[in-house]
């Protein structure tokens, strides 16, 4: 049920203009090499999904592949302003980019209602907030048994959801160690999951109980060592923090980031083109 | 500021701790007075005993000497909505004499000023955590007469309206800021100063703040920090990459 | 915040008359011990929770210790019925059993909710069942988006959980191996959570991602070797099924189950006399 | 019955399997044409491939066979609601002419002649499950005209009402018992007789069942076990214990 296949060629057949599409990994194991390689293929029209849009999704709202993102969190961790982002939203460059705009208990019970084939989610959240009445997806529900009013948000469902994770094996059974994040729940209630890997082994079942993802919900992996690079992947390599600091200052200004993303994603053919540039290893 | 928030903390209480000063202060309290003080990172590690500071929310450090490590609905579902964190930690952009904070945006919604990160966990941490303590720099830019957004609610309008709403958590309980530290008042809850560090005036504190700030009529000093804290610091600071 | 404990002190402490009890382990890992220690200690009025109550709540039951099961499924797993849970439900003896009957399905998602700290759970169940009609407690619920009409369940908030686990380290951490069943959310759903294990070491932690309870949420932990027999512990010892089947001969007749008890629970100081006069290596 | 079950699987196929027969059939499908099929026991067992046949349905053989083991609450709603699963598999005490099933109680819900065990999984597996194969042996206090009660809805009332109800899954294709099989008439829903084993007269099983079956005028016939089928099924038993 799984396809094997280079990161070009998966995201060439599953990757559409207009799709929704959910790139997870919560600071660890972020699909980076995926996200780029949407951007090189020159996606337009997207909806963007995630809890934590950082400098992923800032490359691909400046590069003007999306026009929708559905989030909780959007900066750089540890840095301050993710660039394009602010500039998209504060001055539609180089589109307009609508919002809907979440907390991440929320996002987290939307994957999960999403994963459990639910059409919603039913959470405590958003008391005494400004968030509901800026997003008409936040609504609320009764309880049945005792009349409490609790909030509901709509499951989501991506088209296509992709994450990195340190290991797959050759029938497609896919391993994640360390924080694991939303990622399960993303990939479940995707209809389409696309996982980037450090490794491809003979079988990942040595420990009950880790998690795992059979490959029944794997529709395509790919083989792409460092591909979180410059978040981290648990046991494989570490975070490299100067990368998110960089990020400042070449997003920060619309010329700058042009330039990065000519040279560092359209002139090169893959992430290993990229590491190499960027002297990565 | 990290010092006056780490002595806060009581042994053994459950916390929700962001990245930055409140994981600085929480670590801080673990490496002295409160050694059974349970960090709780929303990424999803429980338990967490970090030998260096972790510069994200989801660092290695943290899965690695974590009591458990779980996913994210879980962390959210079955930990703070279910009541079982005593104490969060939140920042924010803005805060209101109410202590309702404001991390989404500066200006209007649709067409913002400045947009920042927005809410992450902070609406429900501020709902669910038994209390919460906000860290936040004092000045007229931050604590504000009136939010542009409530991202986070603190007293709402003040008085019973927090408590009408039916929330699980006090509210903010304390503002710990680099001037000194704010209560609620009795009563009506609005924000008053009543401690503060060596060598800040009231008079400092009151330029600083966007709105005729109350003080109590005994405002406690607050001790500055002990040897052992000092050193604890620097070796949480010395441990740490960058 | 945990304490350890002879599992007798921790049944006398922590557990009540009249209390709403659950004890959970899916055919892996029953806390038989307990459920027996419960009996010896002759517990009266309880409301017990389980999925699938066996040979643990058939002793129970036909002890007198409940008045109330909630449960979705009472068999012995393999072999057929459980002689005293009919027994109560078809002659009220020795009184009368009042039950409260969903499927696993909603089971599950009570647990989930009760873990969650929600008044309810929703999920798409019991459509064109007879179950909704004699089961008050089984009502339906709108999605606010879409309109459509799903079933909702109260949360299950157990007084007590009580698990069985292979270990537990000694802050009272403990951890689960193999199938995990309801038990993590049978633990947070509840007020009170007692654990009893194989084995307890000095730190449990050396894996990331398998399942741990972390001590704050387990409030005893009760060292009791073989303690879920002759239900298996994985990697310990394995089900015996042979007692499973002698066990439809001794709970068929009122007599022969009354005589069994007080030989095996009632004469015997504890779980270990207990295994001992069972002639259980 | 075994044999025939195992036929009716598809390589590739996603089956919910409980313990008994179902395991047995299953697995013969997965010795013989349907290497690919994958099991999934409701105990959290996801792509078990046992070597022996398990004796409970939290067999540790299940365990260490997977691919993943997940907990329970995962199962019911991440595979089984989400829509993962093809073929469930159902057994029951009674079932009526429009597969209807009864695994609760014979007799009133609240003064029963005979309590049975009860729902387990089961009123979700046939809601939800693409298709559902029953299995059950044929005789008229198991083949009755009307169920005491509807643990698992087959086609309801017959006709279209099933469907009215906005089920996920298409409900029984098949009942499989001891003499043949029976399967849905196209049009309203009640089952007919369309299979049956040599040697097994329409009589025979019209006697065997509590209302006037009907039967398809082409009854198919089952073909014998092969010499690979019994093999494979002989190899599951003796590897396993009891």
């Amino acid at each position: 049920m799984t396809a094997f296949m280079p990161l070009r060629d998966a995201i060439a057949t599953f990757v559409n203009d207009g799709q929704v599409l959910a790139l997870e990994g919560f600071t660890h194991l972020i699909p980076m090499a995926a996200g780029q390689e949407i951007a090189r293929q020159r996606r337009r029209g997207l909806t963007l999904v995630r809890m934590t849009p950082d400098v992923i999704y800032d490359q691909l709202i400046g590069a003007g592949c999306a026009t929708r993102l559905v989030f909780s969190w959007g900066g750089n961790p540890g840095v301050g302003s993710l660039h394009r982002l602010r500039d998209a939203v504060e001055h539609a460059w180089p589109q307009p980019l609508q919002l809907e705009e979440y907390s991440h208990a929320a996002m987290a019970a939307a994957y999960t209602a999403g994963a459990s084939g639910l059409p919603f989610a039913v959470l405590r959240a958003f008391q005494g907030t400004d968030l509901p009445a800026n997003n008409r997806n936040i609504r609320r529900v009764a309880c049945p048994f005792t009349g409490e009013e609790l909030a509901a948000v709509p499951a989501l469902r991506p088209d296509v959801t992709i994450i990195h994770a340190q290991q797959a094996d050759r029938v497609g059974n896919v391993r994640i160690r360390g924080i694991v994040g939303v990622q399960k729940e993303a990939v479940l209630a995707a209809r389409i999951a696309i996982v980037t890997v450090e490794e491809i082994v003979e079988r990942v079942t040595d420990e009950m109980n880790a998690v795992v993802l059979p490959s029944l919900v794997v529709h395509a992996v790919c083989h792409v060592p460092r591909g979180a690079y410059p978040s981290y992947a648990h046991g494989w390599y570490d975070r490299d923090n100067a990368f998110y600091e960089a990020w400042d200052g070449i997003a920060r200004d619309r010329d700058a980031f042009a330039r990065w993303m000519e040279r560092h994603v359209h002139a090169t053919p893959d992430w290993a083109a990229y590491l190499r540039l960027a002297d990565v290893r | 500021m990290i010092v006056a928030a780490a002595r806060a903390l009581r042994n053994g209480d459950v916390c929700f701790v962001g990245i930055g000063l409140p994981s600085k202060a929480a670590n801080l309290a673990r490496l002295t007075h409160a050694p059974d003080v349970v960090l709780i990172y929303e990424s999803g590690t429980i338990g967490a005993k970090p030998r260096a500071l972790p510069l994200s929310i989801g660092d290695g450090e943290l899965a690695a000497t974590a009591d458990a490590v779980v996913s994210i609905p879980e962390i959210f579902a079955y930990w703070l909505q279910a009541g079982r964190i005593d104490v969060g930690f939140l920042g924010a952009a803005q805060i209101d004499r109410f202590a309702n904070l404001n991390s989404t945006v500066i200006g209007d919604y649709e067409h913002p000023l400045t947009r920042l990160p927005g809410a992450g966990g902070a609406p429900e941490i501020a709902a669910q955590a038994g209390e919460v303590f906000v860290m936040l720099r004092q000045n007229v830019r931050a604590f504000v007469s009136r939010l542009d957004f409530i991202t986070s609610a603190g007293y709402l309008d003040g008085g019973d309206s927090r408590q009408r709403l039916g929330f699980r958590g006090r509210g903010p309980t304390r503002v710990i800021t680099d001037m000194g530290i704010l209560t609620p008042s009795p009563g009506d809850n609005e924000l008053q100063l009543t401690e503060m560090y060596h060598g800040v005036a009231v008079a400092d504190v009151r330029a600083a703040t966007g709105w005729p700030l109350r003080a109590d009529s005994r405002i406690r000093p607050i001790e500055p920090p002990s040897p052992l804290e000092l050193e604890a610091l620097r070796s949480l600071a010395l441990s740490s990459p960058g």
